[in-house]
Parts: C-alpha cells; structure tokens; sequence
C-alpha cells in the first residue's frame, strides 16, 4: 500500500496525540502546536493519552473515526504505537511522528508515515557526557539520575552517556537510580546517593528538572554545586540555564519543544507533494555559560 | 447475686509471667522492624551513622507523615481517602499563586505569605470536607468518593496553573520547608507536633473515642449517641487539612509548584504507613505512634534501597516484600 | 397493588442504573458527533476496552468476596511482557505464558491473604510493586516486541465474523463469569463469603479455597488482559498499566456492587466498563468539535465530575431501593 | 448403650485465660440433650471446640465410636454434625433459598437448579409454619425468621446430631412450640440433639438429659426428670437463687398519681407501625407485648429517633417533637437497648469500658477529654453490680460471652441515669440468675422513678415485671391491660384475637 497523499486546502482538521502533560516540556509542546494551529486556523484534534501506549492507539483511533486530515503522533513509545501508525495508514490519513521515532524494523518513514521530526535521543546523551569530560579533563565520579524506569528518552540518554564514558577510564559512574524526572524525587534520590558517594563530583541528570532538584540536594548537604560537584543535563530549560549562569551547573542539551512551525511546515510540504526527507533533524543548541545569558530569553 | 463476678475464682492474671517472643513480636512488630532495618544499614550501608542520613531521612519522611495522620483517622472509622495527593496539588498550586499576586492583588509580601499558608490549607480542608459530604450525604462508598477528587482535584490544580510549573524563592514561606528551629528542620517539629496531638486526641478525647467506635461498629454507635455523620465530615476535612499542609511543604522544599506532580502516589505511601504500622485497615482500631513507625520503615527501606544502589525494578520487589513481611510481623501475635 | 409495582420499578432501575447511564451517553454521542456510532469507532472502542473489561470482570469476584486487588495493573503489564517474550513460539505459548504469569501473581495474592493473614489492600499493594518489577526486569526496562511471524498479533489485532477478537474472548469471559456467579455452587459461595465470611465458615462452606480461587481468578484474568495489550499493540510494556486497578474498581462500583461484599453483578459491571470507556472516548470527539479545544486538564476535572454524577445517581436509587424493602 | 459422642477433659485457654477446664459433655444416639450454665460458662466454647471452629487444648472427641478432631466447621458438617449457633450465622444479603441451601446445593446439568432450590426451602420452612418469599435477602426478614432459616437449614443436613445452640432466644413461645415438635421428629428419626438454652422450662419439655457446666468445668449430669428445677439451678449457680420478690404493686400505685412521661399517639412507618398508641409514665414498666413482626421493634426505634416517624406524635417530657436521631433522644433522658447486639450494640474491638461508656461519653468528658478515673469508677461499680463475667475492663468485648455482651449493653444504658428506658429484648441469652438480677435492678430504678418500656418475646417475663401492657396485633395497638387484669392468658388472647398466621409476600 501506498503512503497516503494529503489535498492541498485552505482549513484543515489535524489530530495531535500527545503522550502526556506532566512536565514543563510536554506543555510547551503541547502549547506550540496549538499556537500554530490556530495561526493557520486550522482545527486541531488533540488528545492527550495521559502516559498510556495503549491509551494513545485508541486516541489516534478515535481521529481515525474523526476523520482527520492528518495525524501529528507523538509516540509513547517506539513499539506499541505501530499498530496506530499502521491503522492510520490503512484510513488513508498521513502520519508525522514528533520528538519520538517508532521501530524501523515495523514502519518506516516514507513508506508507512510521512516522516520523523525531532532530535535524537542517544545523541543528546553523548553530547552532556562529552560536555563533562572536557570540564573535568576526563576524570569525573559520577551520580547519574536516570528518567522514568523503562522510557525511551531515559532508555537512551542513559546508552549514549554509558556509550561514550566507555573508553574514558577516568569517568565511572558510582551509582545510578531513576527520579522519574521529577524535580522532587530527583532531590530526594540525590539527597540520598550524596549520603552513600559523599566522593562524588559530577552529576548527570536525564532532564533539567531532576538537576535542580540536585543542587538542592547538593545545597542542603553544605557542598557547592558547579565547584565541588558539576551537573549536565539535558532540555534547555529558563531553570536550567539561570542556574548555568549563577555557575550551579556546567551545562544542558537543548531538547526543543517548541514543534509548532516546523510540523506545520512540514505538512504544508508534504501536501504540496514534496518528497520528505524521513528524518527533519531538529537542531538541537547546547547551553553553557558562554551562551546562557544571551539565549535565556527564548528558553521555555 | 450482686456479686456473681465474685463467686468464680479469680481469672488468673493476664499471662505476665511469660515473656513471650509472639507477644512481644504483636506490640511492638512495627519497631522491631524498625530497630533491624537501622541495625542492617549500620552494617551495610556507608556512612549511615551521621547527622546529615537522618536530616536527610526526617526531611523525606514529613509529608508522607502528615498525610498518613490524616489518613490513620480515615482508615479508624472504616474509609479510605484516595484524594490526599490531588489536595496536596491543589494547595501546593494555589500557595505561589497567592503570594505570587496572581490571583489578587496583595498589600505586602508579608500578607501575602500569611493567606499562603492559610487559605491552601483552608481550600484542601473544603474539599476534605467535600468527600466527607459525598460520602455522608449521598451515601456513596469512601474508595469512590474520594476517587472523584483523585481524578479531578489533579485536574483542577493543573488547571489553576494551565500546568505550568511555578518557580519562587520566597524565603519567609519556604520556611516551612527549609527553616528550621535550634537545628531541627522546622517540618520535622512540625510533624511532631501533629503527630503527637492526634495521638493524644485519639485516646484521651471524645472525638477519638467517636472516630474508633464509628469504625467499631457504625450503627452500634448511632444507636448510642454517636453523631456519625459529623465525626466522618471531621476526618475527611482534617485529613484535608493535613494533605494542604503536606502540599505546602513540598512546593516549600523545592522552591517550585508543579501542579503535575506534587503528592503524585501519595495516598499508596500514606496507605502503606498506616498499614505497616498497625492500624486495621477496616476501622475500629487505630495507632498514631504506629504510622509513625510505619512511615519509618518504609523510608528506610526506600532509602537502603537507593544508597545500595539495588536496581529499580529489583527494589519494588524488595519493597513489596518487605511491606508484606512487616505487616505480617505485626499479624503473627494477634491471631 | 400500584405501590409495590412502584417499589420494585425503582429497584430495578437502581439495578439497571448503570445501563440507563449507558443508553443515555450513548445517545448523546449519537446526536451530538458524526461518525460517533460508526463501525470504526464502535470496533475500535470494543478491541480497546477489552482489557478493562477483563480486569473487571476479574474484580468483580474479587469485590464481591470482599476483598480489593490493586495488582491487577501491573499484572497485566507483566502477562504481557511474558507473552511477548514467548510469542515467537506460537499463538498458544504466548497466551499460555501471560495466562500463567497472572495465575501466579494471583497465587501469590491469595497466599499472603489467607495463609499469611494479610488484608487484601496490602497484600496486593505489595504485588502490585512487586509484579511491575518483575515486569521490567523481564523486559530489561522496555517494551518487547512479539513475533508478528507466528500469528499472535491476531489476538489482539484480528478479528473473527467482523467483530474484533479481544471483543469476543470479552463477551465469553462475561457470558461464563456469569454462568458462574449465578449457576454454579462456587458463584454462590463467594456472594456468601462476601456477605459474612465468618457465618460462611460456620455454614462449612470451603471459604479458604473460595477465596483463593477469585484472587487467582483475577490474576489469570489480568494475565489474559496482558496477552491482549502484547497482541493488539505488537509489544509486551512493562509500563502499561498504570491506574487499571481504580478503573476496574470504579466500573465495578458504578455497576452497583458494594465495596464490602456480598452483593455484586457480572452483567453491570460490563456496563460500567463500557460508560467509564466511552467517557474518555466522549471526550476525544468532544476535543474534535472544535467549540472547545479542552485541555487534558479539564478532561480531568470532567471525567471527575461525571462519575461523581454517576455515582451519586446510584447511591441514590439504592437508598431508595433499600428503604422500600429494608 | 453405646455413646454418639463423647468429649472428655476438655481443656481450652484464650489468651491464657481458661475458658474450659477438663470438661467432658456424653451424648446418647436418639437423645435430646440440654446443656447449660452461667453466661459464660463455656457452652458455646465447648461446641465451637467439637465443630472444630476452635482447636482444643487438651482432651479427647468420640464420635460415634471413633476419635475426631475436626480442623473446620465443615469438616464437622461431613461428618453428621450440624449446628445452629449462638449468634445467627448466616449471610444478610443473600437469598433465604441460598441460606438454606448453600453447600448442598441442587444440580441440574451440573449447573444450579434454583427451581428445585426454592422449593426444598420452602418446604423445610413450612415444616415450620412458616410461609414467607424465599427469594427475597434474608436481611428483609426479622431476627425470629432468621433464626428459623438457620434452623431449617440446619436440619435440612442430614445430620446424626443436631446441635442448637440458645436457638429459642428470639422466638416466641409459638415458634417454640413448633421447634420442639421438630425436636421431637428428629428424635423419633434417631437422630441426637444437644440443647443450649437458658430457659428452664423449655428443658423439661423437650430434653431427655442435662449436663450442667460452671466456670468451665461440667459439674453434673443426670436425667432431666430427677432433677428439679431448684437442683438445676443451684447446679448451675454453684449456690441457691435466692428469689426476687415481686412488689410491683408497690410502685404501681406510685405510678399511677403522675402525669404522663411518654405519650405516643397514632404512630405510623411503613408497613410495620400503622398505628400505635401507649404511654409511660415515671416510675413505671410498661410491656410492649405482640408476635413477632407485630411492629413493637420499629415502634421502639422510632420512639428512639433511630427511625423517622411518618405519622403520629411522640411527646417526652417537654419536647413534643419526636426525635429525629438517637442523640437527641439520649440528651432528652431515653435509653434504648437493642435486640440485635451484634449489630447494633456491642463495638467488637473496643473494651468493656470503652463499650459501657459509649453514651456517656459527653458526660465524662470535660472540654472534649474523657475523665479517664472517672469512666474507671463508673465501669468497675457496673461490672460489680451486674455481675460481668470479664478478665477485667480492658478486655475486648468480643472476647466476652454472649449473657455478658447483654449485661455491658445494659449498662451501658444504666450509667446514664435515664429517666425512659427502652429494653428491646433485654434478657435474650441471660441466664437465670442474671436475668433475675436484671430484672430486680430495672425494678429498682423503675422505684426511683425511671420509666421503662420494655419488649419481651417471654411472656413471663413481661408479666411479671409489667404493671401495664400494651399489645400490638400487625402494627396496631389492640389492647391496653391494666394492673388486675394483667394476665399471660389476658396477653395472649389479645395478641391472638382474630389472628391469622402472618404471611408475607402472599399479597404482593
Ligand atoms: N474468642 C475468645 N477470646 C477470649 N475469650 C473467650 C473467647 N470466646 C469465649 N471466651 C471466654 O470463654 C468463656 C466461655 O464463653 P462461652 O461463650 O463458651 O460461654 P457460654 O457458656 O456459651 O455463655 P452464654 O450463655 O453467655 O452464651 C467466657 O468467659 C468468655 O469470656
Ligand atoms: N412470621 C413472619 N412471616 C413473615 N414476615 C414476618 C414474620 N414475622 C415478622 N415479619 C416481618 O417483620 C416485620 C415487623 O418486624 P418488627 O421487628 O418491627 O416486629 P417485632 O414485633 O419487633 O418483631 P421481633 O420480635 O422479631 O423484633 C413485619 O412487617 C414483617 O414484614
Ligand atoms: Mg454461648
Ligand atoms: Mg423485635
């Protein structure tokens, strides 16, 4: 079966089947879509599947039976949303994946879904383990507070760190547990890992709130976050890069939420029928205390 | 005949002479638990004996305690309460609002704070108050009352704040959570204090009598006097009242408000110490002190767990099977 | 004459207050979206809800014996890993396996019930951590993909005579589960244990093996549910489940059972599961609209508000049920 | 002849507390054999203990001819053991058919026949003269139907000994009447029946022979006919009862001269209260007489404010509303003892004092805290005066037997110095001394100037304590008897007069 095609038109009606809306990163997501939308004025079907794979199926389904233009998916997970790609398919209503792929071994942009839009994971991790290795020449012993046990950004920023840290023998990870990337269990599971390490120095949270929630942590234990211990994290939050700038923490990846024009873009792209590239790199910035002060106005 | 009791000899006194391990176990199950996991993490855990482990533990351990008080008076008189961590949101959202000037405008900081700490607690209790209401008036099951506010008063904080997370540095009103008073975090007095009053309430007091007969057996003690439908009002709006102190700690502690995820899974925590530490979870009989100890343990282990580096997935199975083995410690003696 | 036909109209419609509940958003949904009652969405709905259903269904014996199973969620997320995991070997091993993982969740259950003492909340409380970490132990902290080779996926995916597969094991799982609750010895005997368990034993009713059997009955039930969830959505998801316990227990509650026991229906609380389902699916066509562009925030507060409305209107037919015969 | 059962030495402790001492309890086959005792005695012990509901802690069962320990009740039941026992065993929500039936259900198909099932109940029930919708929960019904239900469900086992348990306690003398035939049809089929009943006469009309327990031990056994009455009762006290003398005149004509402290006129609820009339004045005992189902309960519950009048007026003292919840009513002065104790009156994990302080709670606190010395004095002068058998005041009333569970309830409503007193079946399970002592103590307070109602399905009872009675026929009062005209016979004639067996359900 052939890729749906989209009519060219001047309203659309498009679903957005959002993954969830407990953190700053999935709301501002969430609200640049919307803001886009309604610029174009098109009418935006959202759904939000409150953290369930299962649940987001049925909300795409329930477009499907809508009958959207188009559906904006972005996927829980990279497994269990293929049944709704593939149900989409068959509806003949196009798919564009945000911020998350799905299995390439079960669809495949281009043929299955218009296209991939977002970063990569695995490369943001990398990216905040190369970060720390330059600040600290390569010698770091590091707390690592992973996201939500058994996602797929926690999943992979976790690989692209571990994967890079491999063939650094002065970096080692001393302990590392999940704060569900909440800035609350971040520090308390900070409090405690600082207990038993009290020899750490570094600290890599897999978002930016769980990293303040460190130096909290670290505040409250009398040690001087960014001096005795360096903190890397990764999304690019105003949070994160205050604390950039009053030198609490060395650096942060930026994870962009802000889709909204990009996937409009590219949907206008695609309905003109164009050949979409399957992956629209967003390009992502990395903050440190060189570039914080100027780019803290438009952070999230 | 006025003296039948007489007449039969003495019962014999109540087993004194026997020291028994079973009833030892039975009284005091929650802090045997209690003194093995302290002695495990002496032996195990690294530098475990030091002031800055148990600021650490106190800290982590206020809010689940005051909301399990709360939540020890539900369960007495034979209720649950599901919605402890939605009013937590709830007033944890509408604290920074308050002081922040969004809602109204505000004369002085100082006022500011002031209605902070007041009206949260004030609006949790309302709702409190509210399931107390649906569960009295409409008659509808405690588990499914509360519920509603479960879904929703999450709902409503994250609406109050469109979701987003509010960030402050207010030091007068975080105080709550970070202050604290001859080098004792402030929320650990705090704690105490409401702990040991609610203790003390429950034995010494009319209403704690009430609360435990109207768990005891609800339509005996209608029968005798009892107003039942004021005494349960009273437990869901103090057990409100408690989660709007508990929310106000937490956003206090972490110098933000997210609507999101204040008190997320408290009410399983609080369930947990209650249980853990004793109190029958089908009313009638209850222990403040217990829940306590309960709350305890269950800190303990979560810290053990993490300090020692078990994976996450394997420390939910150590977890749970170390719910089951206090509680059934607990059990042993009594039946 | 006229006042005892009264009296029993309003029984029966605090019986079948959840069914009215039903028929009435049903036909809102009817007059107020296009495509609402459509074949898609009908289907869609059904092969979803099937899950719930199952676990329902499952916490339907349970509540009626009085007790509670907050493990049913993170059972189903561990059936699901299981079957994944062994679904390259065939339909039978994987439905076999997640059948197994949620019978042994479900024996583990009712050991710590009744030989260790330990009251169902806790009990439960405690395997509902401890089956979600197995889960992801399995599943080393991810979603397994099952064989689409071997024919699995069917379960979840296919359907039979136009009508989706998970549907129909759905509707035979209820058509038995009634049979039993109303028709056999066993069915008997758990209402009667619900409704004093201490008189049961008396009875010389067998109150341990009744008891044992709803809890392991529940977790072969959430098993069954996890094989649906690795089928239909190709992945076993240590993750899934989350919350299953309070929809399952609300649908029951809604279906007119009383959380203390002893009392109960297998038909409404089918009907439950299917009023809480069509909320959320109410909800999306509602987004759909355009009038209101709700946030999932509202759609909280409203899904709060309606079985707050739900609820009430039962507690109140039963009271009044209750005072014509009390 | 050899023995159906036989326990010897028969040892059991709670808590270390013994609760049996070497008792030892013979049974003949085809005998009808009475057990009885003091509240708390250990009867019920002794037969939870063979059900196997209890594990013993020494001694040795024979049932018939072999040694047994039974692990559960149903084991028991397999066996030939059936039981009715103390407390209505039995499950409210469900059907009368499913509580009769239950664990011997009928099959068609392999799957329930209920056809078949609900006419077996009707049939075992009408063995009984009882004709009521078997479909229908049992909790519809009040406690003398269910009483007859755990009845007809014990019997339809078959079974080789029966054993009831103070099966009489809430039956009137009719329902009594009729058990004892099936009694004596059990008999005449072989099969043995043990008896546990505090009410004496009803041993010499049906038993063949009587053990007599004390303070756990068994200290006699004989045949009911060489013993009389006297001996038993000295047998069972471990003393002579001294005789409560009956000066209700006395009082009587003191009562007379006042006004009036209760007045209820044309009272209605529901079907059961239609219209009822009495009053009380201070200083009196007034009997609320009438069958089972005759609405005396409800009536009482509605004096109470436990229930909402429909109709009618209920005047106390000054107050001219009736009460719309029990609290009102305590504050008022009333008191109202319960018939059902173990669902409306004891709070099962509370102690004895926390049980007998309940309503006077407002009373002994002081700015909301309970005066502890207080509730201690007041508890300790009511165990005293009441004679409650209990390891002391701490323990759990659950714990207690069930006479004394009677006894707390009672003082629970003595300690409040009520100027009404409701007694809804207040001697239901006391044993005789006690109930003589009850009875003499409500006489007395009734000498202060206390005003008692009180419901007896013991028409002895009512009679002897009474100085006036009202008699209720389906929810109506009938018949007001006054001093001289106080009678059993007068009683039952009212009661009776134009009677038809109630039936229910019949007309729906
Ligand atoms: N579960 C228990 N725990 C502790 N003590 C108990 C328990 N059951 C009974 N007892 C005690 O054992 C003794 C015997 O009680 P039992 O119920 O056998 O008396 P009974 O002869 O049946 O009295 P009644 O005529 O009042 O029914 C009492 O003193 C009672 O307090
Ligand atoms: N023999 C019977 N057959 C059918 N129904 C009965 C019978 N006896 C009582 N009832 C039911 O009980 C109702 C009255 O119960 P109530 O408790 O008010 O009366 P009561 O005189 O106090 O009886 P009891 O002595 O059992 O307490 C009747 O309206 C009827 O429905
Ligand atoms: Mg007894
Ligand atoms: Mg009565």
């Amino acid at each position: 079966q052939e890729l749906p095609k989209l009519k060219q038109k001047d309203k659309y009606k498009v679903g957005f089947a959002q993954t969830e809306s407990n953190n700053p990163w999935r709301i501002a997501q969430t609200e640049s879509m919307k803001a886009e939308a309604a610029k174009l004025g098109y009418q935006l079907v959202y759904t939000d599947a409150a953290g369930s794979a299962a649940k987001q199926v049925a909300d795409v389904n329930s477009m499907i039976a809508q009958g959207v233009d188009l559906i904006f998916l972005a996927p829980r997970e990279e497994k269990p949303l293929i049944p709704a790609v593939m149900a989409a398919k068959k509806a003949g209503i196009p798919v564009i994946l945000l911020d998350r792929n799905v299995d390439q071994s079960l669809a495949k942009a281009g043929k299955d879904y218009v296209t991939f839009i977002g970063s990569d994971f695995v490369e943001e991790g990398r990216r905040a383990a190369e970060a720390l290795d330059k600040a600290t020449n390569g010698t770091a012993k590091i707390i690592q507070l992973e996201g939500t046990t058994g996602s797929s950004p926690a999943n992979d920023r976790r690989k692209g760190f571990e994967d890079y840290i491999k063939n650094k023998p002065g970096m080692k990870i001393i302990a590392s547990q999940s704060g569900d990337f909440a800035r609350d269990k971040g520090r308390q599971v900070a409090e405690t890992l600082l207990q038993a390490h009290p020899d750490a120095t570094a600290i890599y949270a897999h978002n930016d709130e769980m990293a303040i929630g460190a130096i909290s942590a670290l505040e409250a234990a009398g040690k001087k976050p960014g001096q005795d211990v360096q903190i890397v994290s990764i999304d690019g939050t105003r949070d994160a890069l205050q604390a950039i700038i009053d030198g609490k923490m060395l650096a942060t990846v930026e994870c962009n939420p802000k889709f909204g024009p990009k996937a409009f873009e590219t949907m206008a792209r695609y309905a003109k029928g164009e050949q979409i590239e399957p992956w629209v790199v967003n390009t992502d910035r990395f903050f440190d205390k060189s570039n914080a002060k100027q780019l803290i106005a438009d952070a999230y | 005949m006025a003296d039948t009791a007489t007449t039969h000899p003495p019962a014999p006194a109540r087993s004194t002479a026997r020291p028994d391990l079973r009833m030892f176990l039975t009284r005091h199950g929650a802090w045997v638990a209690l003194a093995l996991l302290v002695l495990f993490n002496l032996a195990v855990t690294p530098n475990f004996a030091t002031w800055q482990t148990l600021n650490v533990n106190l800290t982590q351990v206020c809010a689940i305690v005051i909301v399990a008080v709360g939540m020890t008076l539900v369960i007495a008189t034979g209720g649950i309460d599901l919605s402890v961590g939605s009013l937590m949101a709830i007033a944890g959202a509408l604290a920074p609002l308050i002081f922040m000037g969004k809602l109204f405008p505000l004369p002085h900081l100082y006022v500011g704070i002031a209605l902070a700490f007041v009206v949260p607690v004030l609006v949790a209790g309302a709702f409190g108050w509210f399931n107390g209401f649906l569960i009295t008036r409409l008659r509808i099951q405690p588990i499914i009352a509360t519920l509603v506010l479960f879904i929703a008063g999450r709902g409503i904080a994250q609406v109050m704040t469109n979701g987003n997370l509010q960030v402050f540095k207010v030091p007068e009103f975080q105080y709550i959570g970070l202050g604290r008073l001859f080098g004792v975090p402030f929320q650990a007095l705090l704690m105490l204090v409401i702990v040991l009053a609610a203790a003390w309430m429950l034995r010494r007091t009319v209403f704690g009598r009430q609360i435990l007969a109207v768990g005891g057996n609800e339509r005996a003690a209608r029968l005798s006097g009892i107003p039942v439908v004021s005494v349960k009002r009273r437990v869901y709006l103090i057990s409100g009242l408690l989660s709007g102190i508990a929310g106000l700690i937490v956003i206090a502690r972490n110098s933000a408000a997210d609507a999101n995820l204040v008190g997320l899974g408290m009410e399983l925590d609080a369930i947990a110490a209650v249980a853990v530490g004793g109190t029958l979870l089908t009313g009638g009989r209850a222990t403040i002190i217990g829940t306590l100890v309960g709350a305890l343990i269950i800190q303990l282990v979560r810290y053990t767990l993490l300090a020692n580096g078990v994976p996450d997935a394997a420390a939910l199975i150590a977890k749970a099977a170390i719910i089951v083995l206090a509680v059934w410690l607990q059990r042993q003696a009594r039946s | 004459m006229g006042r005892l036909d009264t009296a029993r109209l309003v029984r029966a419609i605090g019986r079948y207050g959840v069914l009215l509940a039903l028929v009435v958003l049903i036909l809102f949904g009817w007059l107020r979206y296009e495509n609402f009652l459509g074949s898609y969405n009908v289907l869609s709905v059904l092969r979803y809800n099937s899950m719930f259903a199952l676990v329902a269904l499952g916490m339907c014996f349970v509540i009626i014996t009085g007790g509670i199973d907050l493990s049913v969620g993170s059972t189903a997320a561990l059936g699901s890993v299981v079957a994944a995991l062994l679904s390259p070997y065939g339909v039978l091993p994987g439905l076999l396996g997640g059948l197994a993982a949620g019978f042994a969740v479900g024996a583990i259950n009712a050991f710590v019930i009744i030989r260790l003492n330990i009251l169902p909340f806790i009990a439960t409380l405690a395997t509902m951590l401890a089956a979600s970490g197995c889960a992801l132990l399995l599943a080393n902290n991810q979603s397994v993909s099952v064989s689409y080779e071997s024919g699995f996926t069917e379960l979840g995916q296919g359907d039979f005579l136009g009508f989706p597969i998970p549907a129909w094991i759905g509707l035979v799982a209820y058509l038995a589960g009634s049979l039993v609750l109303n028709l056999t010895a066993f069915g008997r005997t758990v209402l009667a244990v619900g409704g004093n368990e201490d008189a049961t034993r008396l009875m010389g009713l067998p109150t341990t093996r009744v008891k044992a059997a709803v809890y392991i009955l529940s977790g072969a039930l959430a098993g069954l549910a996890g094989v649906i969830l690795a089928a239909q959505f190709g992945a076993g998801q240590p993750i899934e489940g989350v919350g299953w316990e309070l929809f399952a227990i609300a649908s029951v509650v809604v279906g007119g059972t009383l959380l203390t026991g002893g009392v109960g229906s297998v038909g409404s609380t089918l009907a439950g599961v299917l009023l809480l389902g069509l909320i959320f699916n109410i909800l999306n066509f509602e987004n759909g609209l355009g009038w209101i562009s709700l946030s999932a925030y509202w759609q909280s507060v409203i899904r709060g508000a309606l079985l707050l409305v739900v609820v009430a209107i039962q507690a109140r037919l039963v009271a009044r049920s209750d005072d014509v015969h009390a | 002849m050899t023995l159906l059962l036989s326990m010897r030495e028969i040892d059991k402790r709670f808590a270390g507390v013994p609760a049996l001492a070497s008792a030892s309890l013979e049974v003949e086959p085809g005998e009808v054999h009475a057990l009885i005792g003091q509240n708390g005695a250990g009867k019920s012990t002794m037969i939870k203990i063979l059900t196997g509901y209890y594990a013993k802690d020494a001694g040795e069962i024979l049932f018939d001819g072999t040694p047994v320990e039974f692990s559960s009740p149903q084991e028991a039941q397999r066996s030939g053991i059936s039981t009715i026992y103390q407390e209505i065993n039995l499950v409210p929500y469900r059907s009368v058919t499913e509580n009769i039936c239950l664990g011997r259900e009928r099959r068609r198909f392999g799957l329930l026949d209920w056809s078949a099932m609900h006419a077996e109940a009707q049939a075992l029930l009408s063995r009984f003269n009882i004709h009521i919708d078997v479909r229908r929960s049992l909790m519809t019904y009040p406690t003398a139907i269910q009483q007859m239900v755990a009845i007809a469900r014990a019997i339809g086992f078959e079974a080789k000994l029966v054993i009831m348990d103070e099966p009489t306690s809430s039956l009137d003398e009719k329902e009594v009447e009729v058990l004892f035939d099936v009694i004596r049809q059990l008999k005449a089929a072989g099969v043995s029946v043990i008896f546990v009943s505090h009410k004496l006469d009803e041993l010499y009309a049906v038993c063949d022979r009587v053990t007599v327990m004390r303070d756990g031990r068994t200290v006699r056994v004989a045949r009911m006919s060489e013993l009389s009455k006297l001996d038993l009762v000295t047998a069972m006290l471990g003393r002579e009862l001294s005789r409560v003398l009956h000066d209700e005149g006395a009082h009587h004509a003191q009562a007379a001269s006042r006004e009036a402290l209760l007045t209820v006129e044309h009272l209605a609820v529901g079907r059961r209260v239609r219209d009822v009339s009495f009053d009380i004045r201070p200083g009196e005992i007034v009997g609320l007489a009438g069958l089972l189902g005759s609405g005396r309960t409800e009536t009482a519950r509605v004096v109470f404010g436990a229930d909402r009048a429909e109709a009618g007026r209920v005047a106390f003292g000054d107050i001219a509303e009736p009460a719309a919840e029990p609290a009102e009513a305590i504050r008022a002065g009333m008191g109202f003892c319960s018939e059902d104790r173990k669902f409306e009156g004891i709070i099962p994990d509370m102690s004895v004092r926390e049980n007998l302080t309940l309503a006077l709670m407002p009373q002994l606190a002081r700015r909301g805290v309970v005066d502890e010395a207080r509730s201690r004095e007041i508890v300790d002068r009511f165990i005293q005066r009441l004679g409650i058998r209990c390891a002391g005041p701490e323990q759990p009333i659950r714990e207690l037997s069930g006479g004394n569970q009677q006894k707390v309830l009672l003082a629970r409503w003595l300690c409040m110095n009520p100027r009404l007193l409701i007694l809804d079946e207040p001697t239901r399970g006391i044993d005789v001394g006690a109930k003589a002592e009850i009875l003499s103590l409500v006489r007395e307070l009734a000498g202060q100037g206390l005003g008692v109602l009180m419901i007896s399905s013991e028409l002895e009872e009512v009679v002897e304590a009474a100085s006036r009675i009202f008699v209720l026929r389906d929810g109506r009062s009938v018949a007001e008897l006054d001093g001289d005209e106080v009678s059993e016979e007068a009683v039952m004639a009212a009661m009776a007069h134009g009677h038809e067996p109630v039936q229910e359900g019949a007309d729906g």
